[in-house]
């Protein structure tokens, strides 16, 4: 590598950091209001916008849609749905928020053209009561396009893969990074700016050992960018402990989605079992919650894990009985028998070849036709994802309107702890459920109020010279580490000096895995285990130090496992802090293993001081805003 | 599945700063070997196998074998994107083969408008979003008594 | 890689296959008899003698010494001791046959240069009371020396790997194999064989997903050429199902024994409890074998992972506790006490330094002294192993005076059901805890056992020059493959038409662990699961002819892995017809989760058809021999 | 662990046809880089860490890093093996150090006689092995009534 690097400076008033969709929400509200206040807008992502981020294979389903104008649902339907799905812990303030605008977001990407099914009736083809089927291919290249007709080509910046905010008092000032591509260091000085990197993968083991670890249910590319860049500015979280674990078709994690709701698919276990039955009872431990309907999603893990823990697994997906069950209407009438199971089949794998290709490609490679046989399917490795029914992420301010008088208020929606840094999508905590939609339309607000921000802040922060040199010089360390150490043995791969970005993310996995409860510990852990997971953890922290890069892809692997540790100590903190098991299925405390809701119904919230590297963690409370109970 | 490149397709992009595999894929993976122009995923294991680089491949010089540590082998699915629509070519292991197609947009490439057509206004201390009410079809909701 | 080789043919009388401690006893003894017979013995290892086989690191104890002189026990205890620690599933004659040899193999070592420790009375010092305390960093070292000068050096191959056995109808012929060094293919023809190539690793996923996979308990270079050899041969196989999980220290599998017996350490959970205090009542369900002292090996681990599955881990081995307890004796002689600290910590270190030098610099780089605090303990992954704790292995004769006349005698001490083909070491079966010192003896008892075959059956057997001929283009087959295929893509890394043998290896291991009760599964499964297994393996076995090599070094890979794959099938199917749960702590059926003495007080045998390519598996009787019940 | 060579101390064994490593690691992994000179570990995936190679370096030119997978960095475990005896040098992450010293053999190398000195004899068809019963010290044990 060369060791010379230009610095690139661009000063703006809105910094957008990530392109995906909540990114691209911002993009389009922010540049109407920019443009009419004149203001300026600045997005950066790290990958290229037409299919960055965890839209970017495409999806099969939009997954937040109320129906407010068809008058199918509130937005209260939604905030009982979510907050209840979550097991009680979920701001109120910020679920309706994304909820009372999403539907113009849906409608949004029709006209930009993403295909939405309509039945003959003309209306949107539901796959569940809030969930919507399009043919999804290019839904984020659809997207991306429209972000980037608003924004201006000139203010896209590519390839850039930002590492730190920029501070000066307290107030965000910017963010730098380096380019992938070229040996450019960047310096962005803004006024305001969004957090939306999304959310974070990598941080436990996988399932897969060999090749196939790519095939994560989440991106790879998820790691962990919003979660280090907010806690590093010195903004408060909220749910760390909130991760997330999908069950999903085993190996390749194609959706279950569609399969429940759509093709009304029943599970079974390997003695026929329906766990959602066998094991019903269970959920009346969960008082309200574990009566709800949908049973949240932590609680159907849970039923599931139950049978796999007592070994009763394989679990399948029943795909042969409901595409039966769904086509037994035509029977009689052959020609319209056939063409329902054409259609059927073309669905089932339209709903894979959309947004997870591996899955039909397994499928074929073990010579599976849904029509003809189940398939397997199971709980993944735990997620960090705020916008799906996960709920870590940035504490962030609820809209005026509703939030206003109450603690869940300090001036700007969407505006984390630190004035004029704004997060959305998988980057916003405790407001779960918002998916692609929600993330795009939370990215709208956060967009338009960090306009409003700028408009009432209109000032350029100041930036240390001598810090912006120093975080330059830390970036490329790993360059220079390489250097100097590489000669010393006969092999690169082996040398005591230094660690490579691979190695270092599988040491993170494992302890994660086997102490902070991954797939090797049942998803299970207690305040012993977590000890020691802070004791090596401190030790990987140390030794973070020491990493090192050959080109600029690995040294972006680099920049990644930096934020990636930041994700697992704060889920650890936070889980060591809540003294209870309120998610079995996604957690378990065996120390703790009940739900506690007269002490526990509350967020725990964490904050990292930027002055003394010290954290705290701490209760906030849920307040009941719209009556829902 | 990781992506792979045939050798005797790939042009390189005809030695273009960016070639359309290594432009697209969101991992930054795909990489241009600018010795024999050709282009390869320079980690295979980091790969999602999202096929954006298969799709984008103006030459169909890319396609994806199974995660070799748990894909038995002999099975393809390898698309071939148009401007509206997805062809999906299926061979199982055991020979069978299936064909899908599926619309990808309704609108022309680059034509996606930010407001969609609705009427924009609003205020910047308001509640609606550029968009709304319009693009909604009714007022936006807010808390019973405000 | 150049596409020639040259074949190179060896005429023998007696071939050894293997240099481990099996072999290594085989070679000294049989050199003795075949010298004074005018016979001719030849010995082919793929690795270089001195350091091959398991032993290569070193030991720090020897683990089977009966004390027959000294009077401490009889051979109908240790008879005892075994047959009850396998829950009652041992072959009474062999285990005798090698107990009644062993001190004579232990008293060779030391003559030949081992120190065995020795007490103040001169006499052995005991680990526990069959356990003998070494300094055994060249343990191998010295017996491959010995075995050496035994056979003399022109009678010795090494680095050849044997790949296939050769038959005449129905006796065996000799072996094929190729070197990792040289461009030569080796044919071995031979009047008979003793297969001593060691056991079983890698068929199961490994607990680390990097660089560490290598620090398997047992060496990764065990990797099932004696299960593939004995097999393809015809020979019928026994106990199959008896997998072996070891509980080591956690991560880099430091050996226990020493701290339960010598140092009478005690091992608790997270919680501070003894999971063999807490868990005692469990034993009572396993009869006379639960009731045994000491446990089973077996029920030893299913106490530990009842805590483990209950999420009462980590289990710590509490070393801080132990040293404390045994330098109690010296306090207030603050002299006395600090050597016996010393000691004690020499002795602790040692341990770990002769045999799993990993561990000592895993305590080092946690900053561990184990007088000052516990260290972590666990259930590794399986591993076949027929001379330790489990019992899988070919089905050989007893020896005459011991089991003329019943089903368990065919004419010659240690033979298969093979003519001509003999098994010792981790290669027999159903003769367990052998360990290093017992493995070397029942070697010897083969070697002798082969020559009285030999003089008996005095003519070089037929081979077919065809076959043989084939055997060469299949071996060298994956190179061609490559060359063929590595053109038609820009990565030789991603082929669809061939598959690297790490992957490969991956694929098998992840089948395994998920299917057939690894670590993932809790070391569970059921017919369901097992029977997705056969799939899976089904086709992997059709995809091992797309395995492809680049060099001799990875040729060497893809046939350990085409070894391998056979003792992961043959497994399949014995735990797949053993229709109850025997060893829990090795594996659970939960179809059938209790131990059935009734029905399944037996063997489960097994044999390939070399006709047919059919197998069969069925019952053998357990012979009361001694009167030991 | 795995093993690794200083590039500065490897002399190759000085060109010899096999070198120490080479000829020693059970696992086939230590490999000679005959443009360089200079030995390296070719998989270290796959190694043991057994140390063979270490202790039978002739330069001490090797040593093992902690599997970087799970062991934390900046400890050693240094073996340097004598004729008689092997001393180990632990480096502690937290600095401490630690020297053992133990035996390894008692005789020469080279010396270790077949019969260890016992008594040969026996007949191929009975059940002594070709030392006892001199070497077991008493007569060879069989079933009662044999
Ligand atoms: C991967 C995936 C996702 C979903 C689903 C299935 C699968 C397989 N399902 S189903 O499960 O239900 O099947 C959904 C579904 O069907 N329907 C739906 O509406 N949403 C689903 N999601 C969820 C949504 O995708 C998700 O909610 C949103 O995408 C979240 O949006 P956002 O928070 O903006 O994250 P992003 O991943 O889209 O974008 C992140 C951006 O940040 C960039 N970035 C990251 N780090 C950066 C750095 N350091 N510097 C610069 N840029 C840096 C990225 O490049 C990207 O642009
Ligand atoms: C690895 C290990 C082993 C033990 C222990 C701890 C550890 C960490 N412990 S503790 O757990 O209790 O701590 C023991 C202990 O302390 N005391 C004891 O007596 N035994 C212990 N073992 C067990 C003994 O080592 C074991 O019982 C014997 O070694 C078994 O002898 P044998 O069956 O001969 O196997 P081998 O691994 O020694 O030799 C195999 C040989 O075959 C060669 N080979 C393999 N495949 C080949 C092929 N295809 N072609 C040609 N050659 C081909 C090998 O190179 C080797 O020479
Ligand atoms: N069994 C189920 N019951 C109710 N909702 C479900 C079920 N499975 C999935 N969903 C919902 O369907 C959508 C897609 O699901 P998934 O494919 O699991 O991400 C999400 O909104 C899920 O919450
Ligand atoms: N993940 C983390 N959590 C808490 N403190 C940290 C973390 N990483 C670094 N620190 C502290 O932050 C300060 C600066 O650390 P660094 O940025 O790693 O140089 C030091 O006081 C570190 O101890
Ligand atoms: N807790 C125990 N009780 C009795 N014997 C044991 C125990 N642990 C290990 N051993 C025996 O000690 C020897 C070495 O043990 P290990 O280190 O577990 O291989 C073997 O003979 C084991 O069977
Ligand atoms: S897009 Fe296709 S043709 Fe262009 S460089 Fe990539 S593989 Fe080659
Ligand atoms: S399949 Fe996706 S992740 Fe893999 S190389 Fe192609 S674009 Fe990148
Ligand atoms: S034994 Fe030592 S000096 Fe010889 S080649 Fe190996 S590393 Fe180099
Ligand atoms: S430590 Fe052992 S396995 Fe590893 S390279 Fe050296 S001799 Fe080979
Ligand atoms: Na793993």
């Amino acid at each position: 590598m060369p060791m010379n690097f230009e610095t690139v400076e661009v000063t703006t008033d809105l910094l957008i950091v990530g392109g995906g969709m909540a990114a691209c929400g911002a993009a389009v509200e922010a540049s109407y209001w920019a443009k009419k206040h004149g203001i300026k807008v600045t997005l950066v992502d790290k990958a290229a916008m037409t299919r960055s981020g965890a839209v970017g294979m495409g999806l099969s389903a939009i997954n937040e849609y109320i129906g407010l104008t068809e008058g199918d649902n509130t937005v209260e339907d939604y905030v009982k749905y979510v907050k209840y799905d979550l097991m009680g812990v979920a701001r109120d303030d910020l679920v309706a928020s994304i909820a009372r605008h999403v539907d113009s977001s849906v409608h949004l990407f029709e006209k930009w053209g993403l295909p939405i099914w309509r039945g003959e009736d003309g209306k949107y083809v539901h796959e569940g009561r809030w969930q919507l089927m399009i043919n999804g291919e290019s839904y984020k290249v659809i997207v991306a396009e429209a972000a980037k007709n608003a924004l201006g080509a000139e203010n896209v910046y590519e390839r850039i893969f930002i590492t730190e905010p920029l501070l000066d008092n307290g107030r965000v000032a910017g963010a730098v990074g380096f380019s992938v591509r070229e040996n450019k260091y960047y310096v962005f000085k803004a006024k305001a700016v969004l957090a939306a990197m999304g959310g974070t993968v990598g941080v436990f083991k996988p399932r897969s050992t060999g090749e196939g670890m790519g095939r994560s249910w989440y991106p790879p590319f998820s790691t962990g960018s919003s979660t280090y860049f907010t806690i590093k500015a010195g903004a408060e979280m909220t749910s760390q402990e909130v991760r997330f674990v999908p069950i999903r078709f085993k190996d390749a994690y194609g959706p279950v989605g569609a399969w429940f709701l759509l093709f009304k698919s029943r599970a079974t276990n390997a003695f026929g079992e329906n766990y959602m039955e066998t094991h019903n009872d269970v959920l009346e431990k969960y008082g309200k919650y574990g009566l709800a309907k949908p049973t949240p999603a932590n609680l159907r893990n849970y039923q599931t894990m139950l049978d796999l823990n007592a070994g009763k697994g394989p679990v399948y997906m029943r795909t042969e009985e409901a595409i039966a069950n769904l086509a037994k209407q035509y029977e009689g009438d052959e020609k319209a028998f056939k063409k329902k199971m054409k259609t059927l089949e073309a669905e089932a794998w339209e709903d894979f070849l959309d947004m997870t290709i591996s899955q039909a490609l397994l499928w074929a490679a073990t010579n599976v036709q849904p029509e003809e046989k189940p398939s397997e399917i199971g709980p993944t490795e735990p997620y960090f994802i705020g916008s799906h029914s996960g709920a870590s992420g940035a504490w962030v301010s609820g809209p005026e309107d509703l939030s206003a008088g109450t603690d869940y208020f300090w001036g700007y929606a969407n505006m984390t702890t630190v004035p004029g840094l704004f997060a959305a999508g998988d980057a916003s905590g405790a407001s779960p459920h918002k998916f692609s939609s929600g993330s795009l339309t939370e990215g709208r607000i956060a967009g338009k109020s960090a306009v409003k921000f700028i408009l009432e802040h209109n000032t350029q922060p100041n930036v240390d010279d001598k810090l912006v040199a120093g975080l330059k010089e830390e970036i490329y360390k790993p360059f220079a580490l390489f250097e100097e150490n590489k000669g010393l043995t006969t092999d690169e791969n082996v040398n005591p000096n230094y660690i490579f970005p691979k190695m270092f993310m599988f040491r993170l996995q494992k302890i994660m895995d086997e102490y902070v409860g991954g797939v090797s510990a049942s998803f299970s852990f207690n305040q012993t285990s977590l000890d020691k997971a802070m004791e090596l953890i401190g030790y990987l922290k140390e030794d973070s130090s020491k990493l090192v890069a050959r080109d600029l892809n690995e040294l972006m692997r680099v920049w990644e496992n930096k934020h990636r540790i930041w994700q697992a100590e704060s889920h650890v903190r936070a889980v060591a802090f809540r003294e209870e098991t309120r998610w079995p299925g996604y957690y378990f405390r065996t120390d703790f293993p009940e739900m506690d809701e007269e002490n526990w119904h509350c967020f725990v919230n964490m904050k990292w001081d930027r002055e003394t590297g010290e954290w705290s963690v701490f209760k906030r409370p849920i307040i009941d805003m719209f009556g829902v109970e | 599945m990781p992506s792979f490149v045939y050798a005797d397709k790939c042009d390189g992009c005809k030695g273009q700063d960016k070639t359309a595999c290594m432009y697209v894929c969101p991992n930054d993976l795909m990489t241009l070997d600018k010795e024999r122009m050709k282009a390869y995923n320079r980690d295979p294991w980091a790969c999602w196998e999202c096929l954006c680089c298969v799709k984008a491949c103006p030459q169909q010089a890319m396609d994806m074998r199974g995660y070799a540590d748990f894909v038995p082998m002999g099975a393809s699915c390898t698309p071939l994107r148009g401007s509206d629509s997805i062809m999906w070519t299926l061979k199982f292991r055991n020979g069978t083969l299936k064909r899908f197609k599926f619309p990808i947009r309704t609108t022309e490439e680059g034509t996606a408008v930010p407001d969609g057509g609705y009427a924009q206004g609003g205020d910047i201390n308001g509640v609606e979003l550029f968009t709304e009410p319009d693009s909604l079809g009714s007022p936006v909701w807010s808390k019973k008594g405000v």
